[in-house]
């Protein structure tokens, strides 16, 4: 449908949001991610019936570790979406790019002091 | 197979598969037909090509296909399972073995003429290919306009021309023949009052594809021919060469209001401007699945203008802008005057007089208007038994019907040859796999311009050049087509040269093109898995049009991540399962019951499942098919003849309890115990009407729906018989919020309804109320012969309804007149509303059992809305009828011979191979912790002697297991944890 | 216009016209507009739109048909359903209503009628009247011609075509007649007239009662037989064309023969060179206007285009033209309607903007009502424009030959 | 098994807050199947404090291995080289890990990041309950398989105390009283009778009253 949506998402392709890892999202963050989202499917209509439930609720885990360790939780979030709502992930897409903006590049990037210009434009 | 469009494309594919020799005969230089001409299609908006490429190019390369281009069939003679057919090859001056496409002999030749297939707009040289993607990827010389100057026989290296070539009769033994030649578009030229040919701006609607389209002569920028302007206002005329008596096309072409639809929505995407689009119809047909959304969507978002008026004439303006002025009538009978900048004329589908010659010689009867309309309630019956039709070339229509209708003439065409399956094909061979374990990763990267798609936006030079330096990077080029044939052809000489042990394309969506390359580097000696690809088009271009430097941005970073994971990639071993020769039909009505004749007649056992305990479904309550056929006695036939045939074994009374397995191999419990074994599944489970709330329905004895009216008229009701004025209103629960489609049937059922009653008593007063007559295709003469018959249609729209009242014992109904614009007061004694038809509560629980999705509308979404109409994403499932969406009783019957005849290509197999990507367990390092056995959907994991193990052909490859494994001792394969992570990785290292 | 009332809707109505008019077509109608966006009158003042009257008939809504203003303003021009998709023709019924429901024909259409049929012609010429016009026409054309035995031929038998023409050229144009006898007499034309029945005009194919027009059109064809004549030639006149070969399509029993049109006569004689013109007698712009009944209904298209380039040096088509033509706003019998002669005159506009645009001096004009429709816009709108037909035009740039042909 | 939960993050961070260099072991025992210390686990920890130091601009480098179980030397004998250079070793195993670590490299410093909390079982996946207190002196034939000990939050041999209501311990309605759940087994078992032999207080000597104790098995020592 060419809907726009932000440039500023790089997608990894997987069979199923139920393959991701609490280590794949951490490992993001560690290697410089400003933002992660797992986008599955709508709840219920899993193909794998439970893959999107159990993604949820390893997100939500990672999302309480990295409160407790001061990266902030908002910086990772779950999506239910169908392959048939293009529109809704443009949604997503933007919506997500603007949340993290707001919360300005991660924090590990201000530590190491070496800026890489993926966030260049960001006020 | 006569015509190689997407109807003969698809039945070809569908026959090869399912074990059969096919011979397609296609008359122009290469096969495709009129889809490969088109910019996109509705209502999913795909690129046209894109969609359809990896067919092509599967139809190409089959090799139970034999192709047989610039050919034209001249005579058929003998009987069905032995007919042989006499062809006339035109000579094409190329050896098409030799010829490698390359397009030096173009470059050398002096003459330039127009090419027909950009109609007309762009040029072509004297030798030419008629498209980028096509099949054979071969020139062809056009001896009317070559000079025999030789300059293209100095040019080609391969020496493939020979201009010493003749015409050659070949003589072919065959069991069937399928006839889809397609159709010609209308010549609007003898209407002088369109100005068509006279005025330089007024184009048909297939000249504004290829102005559309990315491989048209201006390259998809959207600008007049005529002056290379970019146009601010264009309209598109509606009904020409169509729904017109007075040149004998009376009939309606049914895709004309799509197609203008969606060409005015993809030119305001073509247009930086704002450009202004306006579409002049008489009824807006937007019958079929997902088009009343895509309707509606074009006329409250996208703000294209509708206006219900038929053009009497186009007039040129004085100045030499030889822009267009169009005076047209308003619905009140005001008169308006518009000027635009280019007008479009959406010209309908007429035979073409070569194949109807062909049809009379082969003594096959022509309908009116010159369509092979079928035998009626066949789908794909002529009455030359043995003699097959799909396509346009029936009847006009869309290409969700026709390639329905091109699987069930392969369906129809098996079952007459099924003692002759498999008796002359050949299996495919591949070389044998290299064995790369051990070896230091070595990564090709393709990256694909898909001609503008991706090269417009994303700087592909630069992407390759980074490309190349990246870490196990040996080789790093660009295609203008990845996916075309010669390119395939070079990448696997690539693979072999550089000793290549992986591979990365950079392209478009792996869904639809990942098989492809796949199969390519399967056949350069590489294990399928030790491919991937990074989607640039999608992901990139396409998303991010007005920001290239961004999107090239992206593009890179997308290819460091994949040739990141690329470098991890190991072979996958394919593994293979049986296949159980026994189908599950689910649903007892017409479809079912065709379904299951089908497969039956193909040698197959079959299930036929139904919940009431006797078959027929909801044709038991039809009366006469839309052309007057008698329904009860067809339906009767045909369940005595299931109820009889050998290979079917019925469950009445019972539904489906409990599903397990997959394709090949399903395990399905009924709710009375028994178990049944089969390799496929047909879902059948037809449609329900609606009970009206509105209009005093249920409230009043008088008002039925269209299946109560039918019955009652049928029945002898008094309160028919005696009914002096009858009101039928339309779209009562269609076209509504709440169900955003229309149920395409009723306007068919109301009009012979209305002539039933008329003929029953030629003075009864017949008012049918209605917001969109959509009697498409033949069915217009029906409209046609009900208004001579005097029945009054007044049109409602949406803000002002009819009004139903009781008023002291009888119905009082008040719509406004759309021409004279004062209300009409009836006093009625029948109302017989036109009930939606609405998805069964049931789908919901089958869509669980059997993990496939529905639609927001509650019917069964398809792979495919336009190329796989009746597939489910998931292997060995299928669906036809009203399960799928609404649809007449005919169109029933072809979507259940297509669903048959897709299933027995599963079933025609001995062994299918699994897709590969499963979870594997290292068992050293499984604690037997229980947790993949409880979370595993399909029971794949089980505990044996203290570890997991994962039975891999139940596992479909879903990583839920490995996500959460506690001590990682699970992995899926070829998406690897430390695959995913090296993708952050490489993404954030700078190279 | 009040609530419909379907109970009181006459479906009968639409049977009973269909019966009369032989022809159920128009029951095919969409109601698409196209013939409402053809009508070059229906947005100039109201009641003249076609669709809207045709719905009432297929309603059935007999007393809104019979005092529907449209029925008389319809000037019956057939452009709105020329390429009607559904082959509807508004003008057939239009005059099927007013010939069989309506009784309240305007001004003295019928007045006229009655006098054609009395009379034999359409203002109720007498016989001796019309022998003397025929003898001093004669008389003038021997001094004219400076040859005393010519005679205009009458009641000639076996001439190649009797030559029928309108009553306003003896009443009140006979110099008009005079030019044509001139240029058939440059063209050594063997021809006749007829002393029984000239008159080739009938308003009754406006009022649309087929009993009145067959009484008045039928012996105009059998003068063709009486008189033995080869074919049937008829003046600049559309209507009278029209009804000639209207009738002889529709009622005509008798033997077969063709019926042409002056024009077409005149451009046959300038391509043999029977007749030769100079054009630099005619220096004036020229337009041509195509009359409904000559060009769109009988397709006499190209002919009058070549006679006139043939006779004048700057001649420009004004547009729309030929098939597509505007109406001139008087067809119809609209000029035996005095009580609307104020819609005729609003409906004429549209044709001063098609000569303003064409900036011509001349307008030929090939039928004698379109005539008197442009003589009144001439007034009407100041045009300051001259009004001819075709044959003064061609008569003006006659060549005479030197000596006398055989007659 | 042995059930054990992680310490908070915090904790764990405030016991190696002065460390520069770290190894992390996992176990692949009872703590992987408990879901509290496999790679994985293991992994996510290392990660998480990685972060986390980073964050407070004192970047922590962590080396991570697991075992197969901690509570053998020889499975530990293989961190001889990952303990050199490290400033102390977070164990993820249960005490037993713990200490033998510390026993193993006593010129290290090592930390538990798990509370070991009980011997139990799983009831659902991810929920776990106490079932046996190491008392050394088993009574469970006395009470048809249900162990008072554990079970009963006084530990009273000789129960009811009375004080349940509906089946219930009165310190928690989510607590079954152990002697419900036991004469409702005996009664069903037929063996209410037995309940009638009073029990005489428990030799705790063979609990750890008795002190830390031992098991030898003379007939399958090596040397």
């Amino acid at each position: 449908m060419r809907l726009q949506y932000s440039p500023n998402i790089r997608i990894v392709e997987m069979p199923c949001s139920g393959t991701i890892d609490h280590r794949v999202l951490l490992q993001a963050f560690e290697d410089g991610a400003d933002g992660v989202f797992v986008a599955g499917c709508m709840e219920g209509d899993c193909h794998f019936q439970k893959g999107n439930y159990r993604a949820k609720k390893r997100v939500n885990a990672v999302k309480k570790l990295l409160d407790e360790i001061g990266m902030g939780g908002e910086r990772l979030e779950m999506y239910n979406l169908s392959a048939a709502m293009g529109p809704r992930f443009a949604e997503i897409a933007n919506e997500m790019t603007e949340r993290i903006r707001r919360l300005g590049p991660n924090p590990l990037k201000k530590q190491s002091a070496e800026t890489t210009e993926k966030e260049g434009d960001v006020a | 197979m006569v015509g190689a469009g997407i109807a003969g494309i698809q039945a070809s594919l569908d026959l090869a598969e399912s074990g059969y020799l096919v011979y397609l005969v296609e008359s122009s230089p290469a096969i495709g037909g009129t889809m490969p001409m088109l910019d996109k299609t509705f209502p999913t908006n795909d690129c046209s090509m894109c969609i359809l490429s990896p067919k092509l190019v599967e139809c190409g390369r089959h090799l139970n296909i034999k192709t047989y281009t610039c050919a034209d069939v001249v005579d058929v003679q003998g009987e069905p399972g032995n007919f042989t057919v006499i062809i006339r090859q035109r000579p094409r001056y190329v050896d098409v073995d030799k010829c490698k496409g390359c397009g030096e002999c173009a470059e050398a030749c002096p003459i330039d003429v127009p090419s027909e297939f950009d109609q007309g707009i762009g040029e072509r040289k004297a030798i030419y290919k008629p498209y980028a993607q096509a099949f054979p990827n071969a020139y062809v010389i056009d001896k009317e306009n070559c000079i025999e100057c030789g300059a293209c026989e100095e040019a080609c290296q391969a020496g493939a021309i020979d201009h010493s070539m003749e015409e050659e009769t070949i003589e072919l033994n065959v069991g069937a023949v399928v006839l889809c030649p397609g159709f010609q578009k209308f010549d609007p030229s003898q209407l002088t009052y369109y100005g068509y040919g006279k005025y330089p701006n007024v184009l048909t609607s297939l000249e504004f594809e290829r102005i559309l389209s990315a491989s048209g002569p201006f390259q998809g920028h959207l600008v007049r021919p005529y002056d290379k302007k970019e146009p601010r206002r264009i309209a598109w005329i509606q009904c020409v060469g169509s729904r017109n008596c007075r040149i004998d096309h009376g009939y309606c072409s049914s895709v004309c209001c799509m197609y203008a639809i969606k060409e005015a929505v993809i030119a305001k995407e073509h247009s930086k401007e704002p450009l202004e689009t306006t579409i002049f119809y008489m009824d807006m047909r937007t019958y079929g699945k997902g088009f009343e959304k895509y309707y509606n969507r074009a006329k409250d978002e996208q703000g294209v203008r509708f206006i219900r008026s038929r053009i009497y004439e186009i007039s040129e303006v004085e100045d030499e802008s030889k822009n267009l002025r169009i005076r047209y009538a308003n619905e009140d009978g005001t008169i308006s005057e518009e000027e635009f900048d280019l007008v479009v004329l959406s010209v309908g589908l007429e035979p073409s007089p070569g194949v109807m010659e062909l049809c009379r010689k082969l003594g096959l009867t022509l309908n009116k208007y010159g369509f092979a309309e079928p035998a009626p309630l066949t789908g794909v019956g002529t009455n030359k038994p043995g003699i097959f039709v799909a396509g346009a070339f029936s009847a006009p229509k869309d290409i969700p019907e026709t390639v329905m209708q091109a699987s069930a003439a392969a369906g129809a065409s098996a079952s007459l040859l099924a003692e002759a399956r498999g008796t002359l094909v050949k299996e495919k061979e591949f070389p044998p796999e290299k064995d790369v374990s051990g070896q230091a990763p070595r990564i090709g990267v393709f990256v694909c311009h898909c001609g503008v798609n991706i090269g417009s936006v994303v700087n592909v030079p630069e992407v390759v050049e980074m490309a190349r330096n990246l870490p196990n990077v040996v080789y790093a080029g660009e295609y203008l087509y990845a996916c075309s044939q010669d390119s395939q052809a070079a990448m696997k000489q690539i693979i072999e040269e550089y000793g290549l042990n992986r591979v990365v394309v950079a392209s478009c969506s792996p869904r639809t093109h990942k098989p492809l390359f796949q199969e390519t580097v399967r056949e350069a000696g590489l294990n399928r898995a030790l491919f991937e690809m990074a989607n640039i088009r999608d992901q990139c271009s396409w998303v991010h049009m007005h920001e290239p430097d961004k999107a090239t941005e992206k593009a890179k970073d997308l290819v460091k991540m994949v040739v990141a994971k690329a470098a991890l990639l190991e072979p996958i071993p394919q593994v293979a399962a049986g296949v159980t020769k026994a189908a599950l039909v689910i649903g007892g009505g017409v479809s079912g019951m065709t379904s299951a004749l089908s497969l039956a007649d193909l040698g197959y056992r079959v299930h036929l499942v139904e919940k009431e305990q006797q078959l027929g479904g909801v044709a038991r309550r039809i009366r006469h098919g839309l052309k007057g056929e008698e329904v009860q006695s067809f339906l009767n036939d045909l369940v005595a003849k299931v109820m009889s045939h050998p290979n079917i074994e019925v469950h009445a009374g019972t539904e489906i309890q409990a599903v397990a397995g997959y394709v090949g191999n399903f395990i399905t419990t009924l709710t009375n115990g028994k178990e049944l074994q089969h390799g496929v599944v047909i879902i059948a489970t037809g449609g329900v009407e609606y009970k009206p709330t509105e209009y005093l329905y249920g409230e009043s004895d008088r008002v039925f729906t269209q299946l109560e009216l039918e019955e009652a008229l049928v029945a002898g009701d008094p309160r028919i018989e005696n009914a002096k004025t009858f009101v039928l209103i339309q779209c009562v629960g269609s076209r509504e919020p709440e169900r955003p489609y229309c149920s395409r049937v009723c306007c068919g059922k109301s009009v012979k309804l209305a002539l039933k009653l008329k003929e029953k008593n030629p003075s009864a007063n017949v008012f049918v109320l209605y917001r969109d007559i959509r009697t498409y295709g033949f069915l217009e003469d029906y409209y046609q012969e009900a208004r001579r018959k005097g029945v009054f249609f007044i049109r409602y729209n949406l803000e002002n309804k009819p009004l139903v009242e009781k008023e002291d014992g009888s119905l009082k109904v008040t719509v406004t007149d759309h021409v004279l614009g004062v209300p009409v007061v009836i006093e009625a004694d029948v109302i017989g509303l036109a009930a939606a038809i609405v998805a069964p509560e049931s789908n919901r629980q089958l869509s669980q059992l059997f993990k496939v999705p529905l639609n927001e509308d509650g019917f069964f979404l398809e792979a495919h809305m336009k190329l796989r109409p009746v597939d489910f994403t998931s292997e060995g499932i299928f669906m036809a009828g009203l399960a799928h969406g609404p649809k007449n009783l005919e169109e029933n019957i072809a979507q259940a011979k297509a669903a048959a005849g897709r299933a027995s290509t599963i079933l025609s197999k001995d062994h299918l191979e699994s897709h590969g990507v499963v979870a594997v367990v290292q068992q050293d390092k499984c604690a037997a912790c229980l947790t993949c056995v409880r979370l595993c959907p399909y029971n794949a994991p089980k505990i044996r002697n203290y570890a997991a193990e994962i039975e891999p052909l139940l596992c479909q490859g879903c990583g839920t297991c490995a996500g959460e494994c506690p001590n990682k001792a699970i992995t899926l394969q070829g998406y690897k944890d430390h695959m995913q992570m090296s993708m952050s990785k490489a993404l954030f290292r700078e190279v | 216009m009040k609530a419909i009332v379907a109970a009181e809707l006459d479906p009968t109505f639409r049977d009973e016209l269909a019966e009369k008019m032989k022809s159920l077509d128009f029951a095919n109608c969409l109601a698409c507009g196209a013939c409402t966006a053809g009508c070059a009158f229906s947005d100039l003042h109201p009641d003249n739109d076609p669709r809207k009257m045709l719905r009432k008939v297929i309603l059935g809504m007999r007393e809104e048909i019979l005092r529907d203003p449209f029925i008389w303003y319809c000037t019956m021009c057939e452009r709105c359903t020329v390429e009607c998709p559904m082959c509807v023709n508004i003008a057939a019924v239009t005059r099927a209503i007013r010939g069989n429901f309506r009784t309240d024909s305007p001004g003295f259409l019928q007045k006229v009628v009655d006098d054609t049929i009395r009379s034999g012609n359409q203002m109720d010429v007498q016989p001796d009247e019309y022998m003397e016009t025929l003898e001093w026409l004669q008389e003038e054309l021997q001094a004219e011609l400076g040859d005393p035995d010519y005679r205009i031929p009458i009641d000639v038998e076996g001439a190649d075509f009797l030559f029928g023409f309108n009553a306003r050229e003896v009443k009140y144009y006979p110099n008009e007649l005079q030019n044509i006898l001139k240029i058939f007499y440059a063209a050594g034309a063997n021809y006749t007239l007829s002393s029984q029945k000239w008159d080739a005009t009938n308003l009754a194919l406006f009022s649309g009662k087929d009993e009145d027009f067959w009484k008045i059109t039928e012996p105009m064809l059998q003068e063709v037989v009486r008189l033995k004549t080869k074919e049937l030639v008829v003046t600049e006149c559309g209507h009278a064309f029209r009804s000639v070969r209207w009738g002889y399509r529709t009622f005509w029993k008798g033997p077969q023969f063709p019926i042409r049109s002056i024009l077409e006569v005149l451009d046959e004689w300038i391509q043999q060179g029977r007749i030769k013109l100079d054009p630099t007698k005619n220096p004036e712009p020229v337009t041509l206007h195509d009359p409904c009944n000559l060009v769109r209904k009988e397709g006499v298209v190209e002919p009058q285009r070549r006679v006139l380039k043939a006779a004048v040096m700057d001649f420009r088509e004004m547009f729309p033209n030929g098939r597509w033509n505007y109406c001139c706003g008087a067809g119809g019998g609209a000029l035996a309607m005095p009580e609307y002669t104020e819609q005729r005159l609003i409906k004429g506009k549209r044709k001063v903007d098609q000569l303003l645009a064409t900036g011509a001096k001349i307008v030929a004009i090939p039928c004698h009502n379109c005539m008197d429709q442009f003589n009144d816009l001439n007034k009407h709108y100041k045009l300051g424009m001259k009004m001819e037909h075709i044959c003064s035009i061609v008569e003006r740039a006659l060549i005479m030959p030197e000596k006398k042909p055989k007659v | 098994m042995i059930i054990a939960q992680q310490k908070p993050i915090k904790d764990i961070a405030a016991m190696i807050a002065d460390c520069k260099k770290v190894l992390l072991v996992g176990c692949a025992g009872c703590v992987t199947v408990c879901l509290s210390g496999g790679e994985k686990e293991t992994e996510v920890l290392a990660s998480s404090l990685r972060i986390m130091r980073r964050l407070q601009g004192n970047p922590l480098e962590t080396v991570t291995y697991t075992a197969t179980r901690q509570c053998d030397p020889e499975y530990i004998e293989t961190l001889e080289n990952l303990v050199k250079d490290v400033d102390a070793v977070v164990s993820l195993a249960c005490g037993v890990g713990v200490q033998y670590l510390a026993e193993r490299f006593h010129d290290k410093w090592v930390v538990p990041a798990q509370n070991t909390m009980f011997v139990g079982g799983s009831t659902a996946h991810g929920v776990w309950e106490e079932r046996c207190g190491l008392c050394g002196d088993c009574i469970l034939h006395r009470t048809g398989g249900i162990c008072p000990i554990i079970r009963c939050s006084k530990s009273i041999l000789n129960g009811p105390c009375g004080g349940s209501q509906y089946g219930k311990c009165e310190i928690s309605k989510d607590v079954d009283c152990a002697w419900q759940l036991i004469y409702d087994r005996m009664k069903a078992l037929g063996k209410l009778d037995k309940l009638l032999e009073i029990q005489p207080p428990k030799d705790w000597s063979k609990s750890r009253d008795g002190g830390p104790r031992k098991a030898i098995r003379e007939d399958v020592m090596i040397g």
